[in-house]
């Protein structure tokens, strides 16, 4: 059971992962990069490692994607604004 | 317990914490004396403790935890002559890089102090650590500090595409660094060098352990900007600030070469005693290339910060060259390189900084016969006196290691001809430039590439303007540093000091013994003398250099007409120039690449 | 080098490189399985964590005293990373600051009610005390420092970026949040030269371990904890303002 | 050999990553490619601690001499996390003042510094 539950979450760590990398439009790929999160979350939490589970929840799904949509939206207006 | 070790260390760091709060607030002749008494504080400080090794290892574990029945968890600061002096090294060159920045930088300043202690003190943790997860952080975060000094100019694009590039390649190499961390903590158990290595020795190396060992030293050789891992140095030191160039190039780049010799002599030579032989080839290997790829880039550019930086490169390739021998002799040649090359370069960046400071540009061309104009003669003097000494004229530092190199590598004919290569074309290069700016010799023509014309377009920004004099303390850290390359030079029994020194560095038991148990054991070694030969061989080399420029200053039209002809003789250099194409992507591909042919020669080596 | 030519070279080095991890990875024990050697550190930490120093959180342990010189090192690199980025996203010469409350009219004194504030500043008082919860109980339960101080930035980024501009100016410029970081640095490399002066060694455990099981125990791993998570907050509140000063008030000169 | 393919996943994160990075298009893109590939560090050192049947290294409720997973790798991995977003916030910074400047966010575009 445990075995076959780690396995399933290992399996979309690596697909997400990749859905992630092949998907070109950053904004697109902020939204792709959910699932990569909370799979890799499952992941650390499979892995009986709550410490880390709480870190990526708070870097992963906060101050991460905060610094990068502010960067994006500086970035669209430079060019609305040069 | 000694608090000598974790002082060195912190007391840059607790200083740049404590001036992150005042720096808004104070005035800046005050941040700057707060910077000054910290550095020297801290150099001081680098002296005790290299004077305390002389006779055991400094020990410091962190938090009181003591290694107990032959299992260490605590963390180490383990202290030896080699990594007390290369903390001295740090120590001075900061102190040069501080007094220079006064009157250098305008422009963001507030910051740019609190990033150079941070800087410095994360150098010093990784030349004292003991333990392989605190280099990691020590490596972080000295890249970190590294990254943000880059792109301190942040209005220039280069600017910002030198930090980018820099902060992708050893991003990745940091993780190549990490992902054999855990390979090693995964069959050992530990982050202690001494009980690894007391944990690996004895069994032949396997695939886990050859793999943790190539992991760590690609992501040590970013750092050290050895081929294929280089691409980023040229385009960070060209736009980097000058007082971090100086940094950069005498120190940071040679600590990636530290920690290679560090780890593989305290942790993996029990594992590979019988495969050493063959490991060491492959770091020749790649020294050898990053000589000769260094060297020929270096020869071609005309950008002085960026000709300096591929100079660097070829040099890292020598002392690699120097680890790669894989006995003490060559270790001891290695590190008394290190100073000399340190020294040298940090002088040169200085002087390449007055060059700017007093032009307003770092380009060969467009600057030829503007030093003579204005009439910088002590510049000059000491421009040519630095090429001389990076040739490997006597009585420089440099040129005794080199010679100290060559007689360890006495097996290979080929050696001495491969660090003449390194001398004489770095060498050549820099007194071509001289000859170029302050003789007002040769032509202002040439093949140009974006890198050579960058310095007009932007190197402005980093001073006001060209000014008209060069003030005392601008040229004072370029004649302290030579002149302090000449004493290390000149020190009678220097070469048997550091050959002791190297052969405590390569002697893993007594290594592991002093920190696992306490009880430290130092050898001596009987030292040799080194040839008289190798004066002659400096001052050849120093002539063939002059020879080198004043034959390019002289034929510069001649590469025009070679290009003209059916036959492009410019070909290949312009291939290999084509290749250091500025795009992070671009590295990250042959960083890629390079990790498998290491790989692979090491899979070959240790089979 | 084309895109072609720079995937074929990615290419055939991360087969190469695939395969070298490979021949890495197959001399390791099976997942989940260890030597007794692999786990001495781990044994070690647990041997240390409960009994001597009162910590039930053998993380937590590891990262606030056994390897404590970690964490100060890490809080050093966001300063690095911080002041880094406080740098490059400084107004250059040739840029201006345009007020954000000129920048956009609309957004002053929107027709937000006053139960609309009072609502939006209960629930990020709530997620701040959430976040002291968690760096307040590093040392018995998941969490600590670093994931509490992430926890306690995010009201005051949200607040800041959703409340009136004349707010937002009033916290953001001025050195407030720089000052509070650099002191909380400062005050966890001071229990490290504590540690020294008691001559125990740097960020030694000089504090006495306390009960089992209560916010007052492990000693300095608490004390550690509290001083690192306002360090974390003002790294993560300085980050995101300064990106978001510099998406709505910067611009190049007219 | 079946028991070694938890560790297949942090080659292919890295490899995946540096993939990404290599073929990247935005510099936004990069960045988020390189956090990827630094996944690989994080799910190796927990994968190397991970115990069999053990539990999370807390002994609030369970004797301390049951069985748990290595607390030390979950420690380095939280400074590891760390530093990942502090590169990232730098690269971010330097992202957005070079587009400013060369108005365009490709990092295979032709580069003021090349040769």
């Amino acid at each position: 059971m445990t075995a076959a539950v780690q396995t399933l979450v290992m399996l979309s760590v690596a697909v997400f992962a990749t859905v992630v990398v092949l998907t070109r439009d950053p904004l697109h790929q902020i939204i792709a990069l959910t699932p990569f999160s909370i799979s890799l979350i499952l992941l650390f939490t499979v892995l009986q490692a709550p410490d880390v589970v709480l870190s990526a929840v708070v870097v992963g799904m906060l101050a991460w994607p905060v610094m990068v949509l502010l960067a994006l939206g500086k970035l669209r207006r430079n060019e609305v604004d040069p | 317990m000694d608090a000598v070790a974790p002082l060195a260390m912190f007391v840059p760091l607790a200083g740049a914490a404590v001036l992150a709060g005042l720096t808004g607030i104070v005035h800046r002749v005050v941040a700057d004396l707060y910077v000054l008494v910290v550095t020297i504080a801290t150099t001081v400080l680098c002296a005790v403790l290299l004077r305390r090794t002389t006779d055991h290892r400094v020990l410091h574990w962190f938090g009181g935890w003591r290694p107990a029945h032959g299992n260490a968890i605590g963390v180490a600061l383990t202290v030896d002559t080699i990594g007390a002096a290369t903390a001295l090294l740090i120590g001075v060159l900061a102190l040069a890089a501080f007094i220079f920045s006064w009157r250098h930088l305008e422009s963001g300043s507030r910051h740019f102090h609190v990033l150079m202690l941070l800087f410095e003190g994360g150098m010093i943790g990784f030349a004292l650590t003991g333990d392989l997860f605190l280099l990691f952080v020590c490596f972080e975060l000295m890249s970190v500090a590294a990254y943000a000094l880059t792109g301190l100019k942040m209005t220039d694009a280069g600017s910002m595409q030198g930090a980018i590039n820099f902060a992708v390649v050893n991003s990745a190499g940091s993780f190549a660094l990490l992902l054999g961390i855990g390979l090693v903590y995964a069959r050992t158990g530990s982050l202690n060098f001494a009980l690894i290595g007391q944990t690996l020795a004895g069994h032949p190396a396997d695939g886990t352990v050859a793999v943790a060992l190539v992991l760590l030293v690609t992501g040590l050789l970013t750092k050290a900007a050895i081929v294929p891992f280089h691409f980023w140095l040229a385009d960070a030191h060209a736009v980097a600030p000058t007082p971090a160039c100086v940094l950069f190039s005498g120190i940071m780049v040679e600590l990636g070469l530290y920690g290679t010799a560090r780890i593989y002599w305290t942790m993996f030579s029990g594992a590979l005693v019988p495969r050493q032989h063959a490991f060491g080839l492959v770091l020749l290997g790649l020294g050898a290339a990053t000589i000769v790829v260094g060297g020929m880039m270096c020869f071609l550019q005309h950008n002085l910060k960026r000709l300096l930086a591929f100079s660097t490169i070829s040099h890292a390739g020598v002392i690699l060259v120097g680890l790669g021998l894989m006995n003490h002799d060559a270790l001891a040649g290695a590190a008394v390189y290190v100073v000399g090359h340190g020294l040298i370069k940090g002088a040169l960046f200085v002087m390449a900084g007055i060059v700017l400071h007093r032009t307003g540009a770092l380009d060969e061309l467009s600057l030829r016969g503007r030093g003579r104009a204005k009439r910088m003669w002590p510049s000059s003097a000491l421009f040519i006196v630095s090429g001389l000494a990076l040739a490997g004229a006597p009585p420089f530092a440099l040129g005794l290691g080199k010679s100290m190199i060559d007689d360890a590598g006495a097996g290979y004919w080929w050696l001495p001809w491969l660090l003449a290569f390194s001398g004489v074309v770095t060498g050549g290069a820099v007194l071509r430039a001289s000859g170029r700016i302050f003789g007002g010799w040769g032509s202002d023509e040439g093949i140009r590439y974006p890198a050579d014309t960058y310095a007009e377009l932007h190197e402005e920004h980093e001073t006001d303007a060209a000014h008209e004099r060069t003030p005392l303390v601008l040229i004072f850290p370029a004649f302290a540093l030579l002149a302090l390359s000449l004493v290390v030079g000149l020190w009678h029994g220097l070469a048997d000091h550091v050959e002791i020194a190297a052969a405590r560095f390569v002697d893993r038991p007594a290594y592991a013994a002093a920190v696992l148990t306490g009880h430290d054991h130092l050898i001596s070694v009987s030292t040799k003398a080194p040839a008289v030969s190798a004066t002659f061989i400096g001052i050849a080399e120093a002539a063939a250099a002059i020879a080198l420029a004043l034959v390019s200053l002289a034929c510069q039209p001649v590469t025009a007409r070679w290009r003209s002809k059916r036959v492009d003789a410019y070909a290949p250099m312009a291939v290999l120039r084509d290749l250091h194409s500025g795009r992070a992507p671009d590295y990250v591909a042959w960083f890629t690449l390079g990790l498998a042919v290491f790989g692979g020669l090491t899979y070959v080596a240790v089979h | 080098m084309n895109a072609r030519a720079r995937r074929g070279v990615f290419l055939v080095g991360a087969v190469g490189v695939f395969g070298y991890l490979m021949w890495g990875v197959a001399g390791l024990n099976g997942f989940g399985h260890h030597t007794q050697t692999a786990l001495r550190y781990a044994n070690g930490v647990v041997a240390a964590a409960s009994p001597l120093r009162h910590a039930s959180n053998a993380v937590t342990t590891v990262v606030m005293d056994v390897r404590g010189v970690d964490t100060a090192g890490e809080e050093l690199l966001l300063l690095a990373a911080i002041v880094g980025m406080l740098m490059v996203l400084r107004k250059a010469d040739d840029e201006e600051i345009v007020p954000a409350r000129l920048e956009a009219p609309d957004r002053v004194g929107t027709g937000r009610s006053r139960a609309t504030s009072v609502v939006a500043v209960s629930v990020a008082a709530a997620v701040g005390v959430l976040g002291l919860y968690i760096v307040a109980h590093g040392q018995l339960t998941p969490g600590g420092g670093f994931q509490g101080g992430v926890v306690l930035a995010a009201p005051s980024i949200l607040l800041l970026i959703g409340a009136r501009h004349e707010t937002f100016e009033r916290f953001h410029y001025g050195l407030a949040w720089e000052i509070v970081q650099a002191i909380a640095v400062t005050a966890f490399l001071g229990v490290g030269v504590a540690g020294l002066i008691e001559g125990r060694g740097f960020l030694a455990n000089i504090v006495g371990p306390g009960s089992l099981g209560t916010v007052y125990s492990a000693g300095t791993i608490a004390l550690l904890n509290v001083i690192a998570g306002p360090a974390v907050a003002t790294a993560v509140v300085l980050a995101a303002l300064q990106i978001y000063h510099q998406m709505i008030e910067i611009r190049r000169e007219r | 050999m079946i028991d070694h393919l938890p560790y297949v996943l942090a080659a292919w994160l890295l490899l995946v990553g540096l993939y990404g990075v290599a073929t990247s298009r935005h510099f936004v893109h990069l960045v988020v490619s390189l956090s990827i590939a630094q996944a690989s560090t994080y799910v190796l050192l927990l994968e190397v601690g991970y115990v069999q049947g053990g539990s999370a290294p807390i002994f609030k409720d369970v004797p301390s001499a049951t069985r748990v997973v290595d607390p030390v790798v979950q420690a380095l991995v939280l400074t590891d996390l760390v530093i990942s977003v502090a590169v990232s916030g730098l690269l971010l910074a330097f992202i957005v003042q070079s587009h400013k400047r060369t108005n365009t966010t490709d990092p295979t575009a032709p580069q003021p510094l090349a040769g």
